[in-house]
């Protein structure tokens, strides 16, 4: 029994660590913040490269069949250097519902193309998790779907799209009527909302995968914005050892080194949730739907904190767009409410509990 | 405590009144149609510049404080705009009356009342941060000149200013706090280069402005060659004091509670969710507290701790309130730039962020910490580290 | 308009915090901690000297026929000392509730009394205010009482209690069946439980008087919990400035400073709150219920706070029985709870405001 | 990670429950019926002292986190107690194990071990605190012995314990970390005086020690003289590392959520109520943050930083779920000491308060941050300040 990476886990992460930090500089990330692209290609392909976009994909349709804990290390990765690309919907919901509850026939003819990055998926499921707004929701009815989907995960540009239905039937579409992106405070991923019309889509048998999608999209949220906040704290503690104030470096003055050190105090336990949590996706399933949420939701405060955090360490500084932390920011903001923010999931963390009378 | 009005208050108020009735066709949804004629008109009134004296463009009233709460309170009301703001007429006004040369007073204490000079503040600097008087814009003597060079940051309306009131180290051997001086120059002389400062917001905020060898007359030195960091001084407390406006923050929050009375997900209104009502209620009570906090500040010559916590809690106070808008609207929070289904044009993304800059400018957090505890409660200064 | 206290109030003020230094050392509340009175006879001999139990009595039963707003800076004086007396029952709810409801004959019998600090009267009003524990309430029949009520105010040892049945209508009682004190954190004021079986009882003239008790105890609370904590800054400033560590007075440490000025900026925004929402108990009603609610939970809050971070400032000694530092924690600590817990009143706070639904 | 049992592992849970079932008759309410008695099983049987060697008195196995785990859970699983702890125990046997000579090993750990011989700590001095190297008890030479003189406070079990490991200063003019000695002398020595220390709690928990000429022989210092607080910083460590421990913060969340199942106010369950139920949530979720990331330290050899927080983390976290608990309660939440209505005999009001002592006790919030911040995150000291 071991409570750790193995060597396989920790060589995928420092292989993504590196291969990431090439791929996605700050200046990658501002071009594709500043543009309208929906993917950055070049970005998009280095991945493939290393099987990320397959990285759940059975591997007999070409994929590395690996757990959601490797997941989760790749969205830490993601989330670290605030990587521009599409990945929750296309590389682990899309495989997820297809895995879960495709045909042999829909399997075979989507997971080799989502495995080798040819063809993007994405997800459009909030409303049955997050809650209906403005009026929106689908309807299914005859093998068409009509009506909005809000905040469709990596959906704009996308060639396939996983479709939640108002009562949680899950659907396949090739694209929706309209697909327009959703300007967002967290401009290195893509929202979309989806329009549908009387548009043909092909069912996915329901047998409770929107449950194992959501658990599964909370803990790659919540790793995400575990890589982007440890990514805050250390850019805040080299900041804070290289700024000099007063005739010290900051990071002598002791509420600069106690505001550094709650951050860290923070992290490292929300480090060993998020990590269980993916464990118990892929191994307990009964403990899995509590343990995402309790991710989820813990890492969105923890997350909120440590991004104010090491913004205010940096000072004025960090208030600009000179260093870009507000990217890192601003994915930990956006990361909070995509698919229910912490109030709304803690109480669903509580509902699994027997905790609220039916 | 005694929060009713005087019968001589009480009839101000209702000149007041009377005055933005017989002129609401002026301004709409909160600003002047005309905003220099506006501002004249306001003056003329004694409702801007109500206590700079006549001989310098202003009204020349006496001052008294509830008499400007009255006035404030019946703009608010009325949704009527103040008189212009801007760093010329709220910091370098105050300061030429208190420090300023009779020529300098009158030479331009009037046209920026009235509009025609629009100032920018160059006191921040790239190296220096929360340790002001460390700033390097060097003046180096050449004749009756100073030759200017250096940097400045966190410059707003740069691109638009006239003018600059500046700090720059005019005595390079004395000892930080003496060496620095306190000098007007306009913004088209010859070595000014002004670059915008985009911010998390996406909207450039500030500038950085440069200098090289920027050529301006020793007799634009406001307050005495050296004086310039007592100068600056005085007016950076009014400075603070403004970064926590309580009834700035009271609007927001009846925003915020109208937004929760509005909103919906899946059909329940925000605020019938007991934890989202909670947390309300919370900022409520803090937003309660500020405003009488504030009215203290005004009239009670006791309140000198609750004036010297204004900005810290009144800035936290407004990124929480921003914080909960945000939490509340669920994934709608998220949203900015524009899109069917923005709320308040962004604003409360916006202010969340630019909130949490206020709570770092003008001050970070922690040096108003060290102020609330070195001046508030007499605690020992952080005692002098040994050099490296 | 001025918002500040007047020279009358400051006189007050002033000398109620002389009186109660002579009053109420440490020594003596340590004393009376440690017995089972119900009460310290020399304290509040030495308070009615100065009219403290007559504060709001009208002068023409013999009080000082003060409002609200003196009463709250008397409990502020009382809760900087932590003055084991009776104070919210039998000097500030009794005479409110004979003034607002008790018939002439009713307050000419009484109020003489309490205003001269002969008699002590409790105030039974938890269960329709705070919500009934254990079975608790009392309910009326026919001129008797009978019932229990529990963490009745001043009410051990009292000549008479105000009851609030479980109508929340108003009833005077000249002792219940029983009165048993209710062991509690605090061991400088008294609680009762008290049982009523087949008790006489005088019907108080039923106008919402009930709902004023309710204002007036929860501003009594704040302001008691303000003055306890504001003592326990200055403490923590004074002991920060005193004791050295590492070769410096504590009070130099950045960590400390910081502390402090934390206490300090919660402390004054609400100072302003109590002081206010005193004044509109006595001269703007139609705010009063909402203040007295946001006072109560405000201080509450920030009660626990510095209660806490003056503990921490002391270090190991804060926690000892040496400097009796615990008597205010503990004081602000039941203040918090009694009448109703923060979060129960910020409910009512949102039901005054009309944001819950009926 | 790889949460699953070795089939080695499993058959070894299944000794140890095999065992407690078998003994289930000695033990009652978590408590043994006869205390020496079931330490000398547990020991026997290697339940107890596991590691120690034979030699020693000890059960002579190998060091094994995950066996050490199973019994741990094992243990809990059955309410069944636990070998004896203390401060002997926890902290004297290990700093004799790795620094005492043989004679002191022979001597002392048998008799510690199976509970003949109880030991109290005196580390901690009123004028120290936080700076426990600037101790002054002072041992002064006197022959093959030293006179010990000055005091000690937070000393618990003092006034049952039969001996004391102490912190002495036997050379004072060397560098304040290098003058001090680690020595043993029993409680009985004349000279010593015990004054029990009464907490906020009600309970005295610790106790002042003041010694006043109390003599003891040399050949006490273990560890070597003017070595004692690198003696004594081994096992610190292992003191901080206990007042953290996230099973016993576990059992105490599932005592809460016991409580507000079963409390209601006019009727109503707390539990009910969503916005206790909110912050219940978050607590639970910080609840099994502290539970990984204590599986993950005992485990990865990369959880160094995982392993420095565990002390600030987890004992703010008690007091979190205290407080939780009181505000549940409500106005019973005040109750104390004895009283029908009293829940829990008092121990949420208790834990409340001690759990505050223990956050400030064993090295403050503000040293723990320090620590985390200088050890952990590299970053700089707090300069040395200029004697004034």
């Amino acid at each position: 029994m071991r409570f750790a990476l193995s060597e396989d886990q920790t060589l995928l992460q420092d292989s993504l660590n590196k291969a990431l930090a090439d791929l996605s500089p700050l200046d990658r990330v501002r071009r594709f913040a500043d543009s309208d692209a929906c993917s950055a290609p070049d970005i998009w392909a280095g991945l493939a490269e290393l099987g990320l976009p397959g990285l759940m994909v059975p591997e007999e349709h070409g994929g590395l069949g690996l757990g959601l804990l490797e997941a989760a290390l790749a969205a830490e990765a993601l989330g670290r250097v605030v990587a521009p690309t599409p990945f929750l919907g296309s590389a682990v919901l899309a495989p997820l519902a297809l895995t879960l509850a495709g045909s042999d026939e829909q399997r075979s003819r989507w997971l080799p193309k989502l495995a080798s990055g040819e063809a993007v998926a994405g997800a459009a499921i909030s409303e049955p998790i997050a809650g209906a707004r403005e009026g929106a929701g689908v309807s299914a009815d005859g093998g068409r779907l009509t009506g909005k989907s809000l905040f469709a995960l990596d959906a704009p540009g996308a060639d396939l799209i996983v479709v939640a239905d108002r009562k949680g039937a899950l659907h396949l579409a090739a694209a929706a009527e309209t697909a327009e992106i959703m300007p967002s405070i967290d401009a290195t991923r893509r929202l979309g909302e989806l329009t549908f019309r009387d548009t043909p889509a092909e069912a996915l048998a329901s047998n409770q995968a929107l449950e194992r999608l959501r658990d599964a999209a909370w803990v790659m949220l919540a790793a995400d914005t575990l890589g982007a906040a440890q990514a805050m704290l250390d850019k805040a503690v080299a900041y804070a050892k290289e700024r000099k104030q007063f005739g010290r470096t900051i990071g002598s003055f002791q509420a600069v080194k106690h505001l550094c050190a709650e951050m860290a105090a923070e992290l490292e336990p929300a480090r060993a949730l998020v990590w269980y949590a993916a464990y118990a996706f892929d191994h307990a399933p009964d403990e899995a739907p509590l343990m995402a949420a309790h991710a989820k939701a813990h890492l969105s405060e923890i997350g909120r904190f440590v991004a104010r955090t090491a913004t205010e360490v940096h000072g004025g500084i960090g208030m600009t767009d000179l260093l870009g932390l507000h990217y890192w920011f601003k994915r930990i903001g956006q990361n909070r409410q995509l698919l229910g923010g912490p109030e709304r999931v803690r109480e669903t963390a509580a509902r699994l509990q027997g905790l609220i009378p039916a | 405590m005694d929060l009713t009005l005087t019968p001589e208050l009480a009839a101000f108020r209702e000149e007041v009144r009377g005055f933005l009735a017989a002129h609401a066709d002026e301004y709409e949804a909160g600003a002047p149609k005309d905003p220099k004629a506006w501002q004249k008109l306001l003056i003329a009134n004694g409702y801007a510049a109500r206590t700079i004296p006549k001989a310098y463009g202003g009204y020349g009233a006496e001052p008294d404080i509830l008499k400007s709460r009255i006035i404030a309170e019946a703009f608010i009301d009325a949704n009527a705009p103040r008189g212009m703001a801007g760093q010329g007429i709220s910091m370098l006004v105050p300061t030429l009356l208190e420090v300023g040369s009779e020529e300098q007073k009158t030479r331009w204490i009037p046209p920026t009342l009235n509009g025609d000079i629009l100032w920018c503040q160059g006191y921040s600097e790239p190296g220096a941060g929360s340790d002001l008087a460390s700033l390097q814009t060097r003046a180096v003597e050449d004749g009756d000149d100073f030759l200017i060079s250096g940097s400045k940051i966190w410059t707003s309306t740069a691109a638009q200013a006239q003018m600059m009131f500046c700090l720059v180290r005019t005595e390079p051997d004395k000892p930080k706090h003496e060496g620095i001086s306190y000098i007007l120059f306009p913004m088209d002389t010859p070595g000014i280069e002004v670059r915008p400062l985009k911010t998390m917001t996406g909207h450039a905020e500030f500038n950085e402005v440069f200098f090289t060898d920027v050529r301006v007359p020793k007799a634009n030195v406001v307050g005495g060659r050296g004086r310039g960091w007592f100068v600056a001084n005085t007016t950076l407390k009014h400075e603070r004091g403004m970064l926590g406006d309580p009834n700035a923050t009271e609007a927001r929050l009846k925003a915020l509670i109208e937004l929760m009375a509005s909103e919906t997900v899946d059909g329940q209104r925000i605020i019938d969710n007991p934890v989202f009502r909670d947390r309300l209620m919370q900022l409520q009570a803090r937003v309660f507290s500020m405003k009488f906090n504030g009215l203290r500040t005004m009239t009670d010559e006791t309140a000198g701790l609750a004036r010297m916590i204004v900005k810290l809690q009144g800035c936290e106070l407004n990124h929480q309130v921003a914080a909960l808008a945000i939490d509340a609207l669920g994934e709608l929070g998220i949203l900015y730039h524009d899109g069917p289904h923005l709320r308040a044009k962004g604003n409360w993304q916006r202010n969340y962020m630019f909130d949490l800059g206020l709570i770092i400018g003008g001050g970070t957090a922690q040096i108003q910490k060290n102020i609330i505890s070195e001046r508030g409660l007499g605690m020992p200064r952080e005692p002098k580290a040994v050099e490296a």
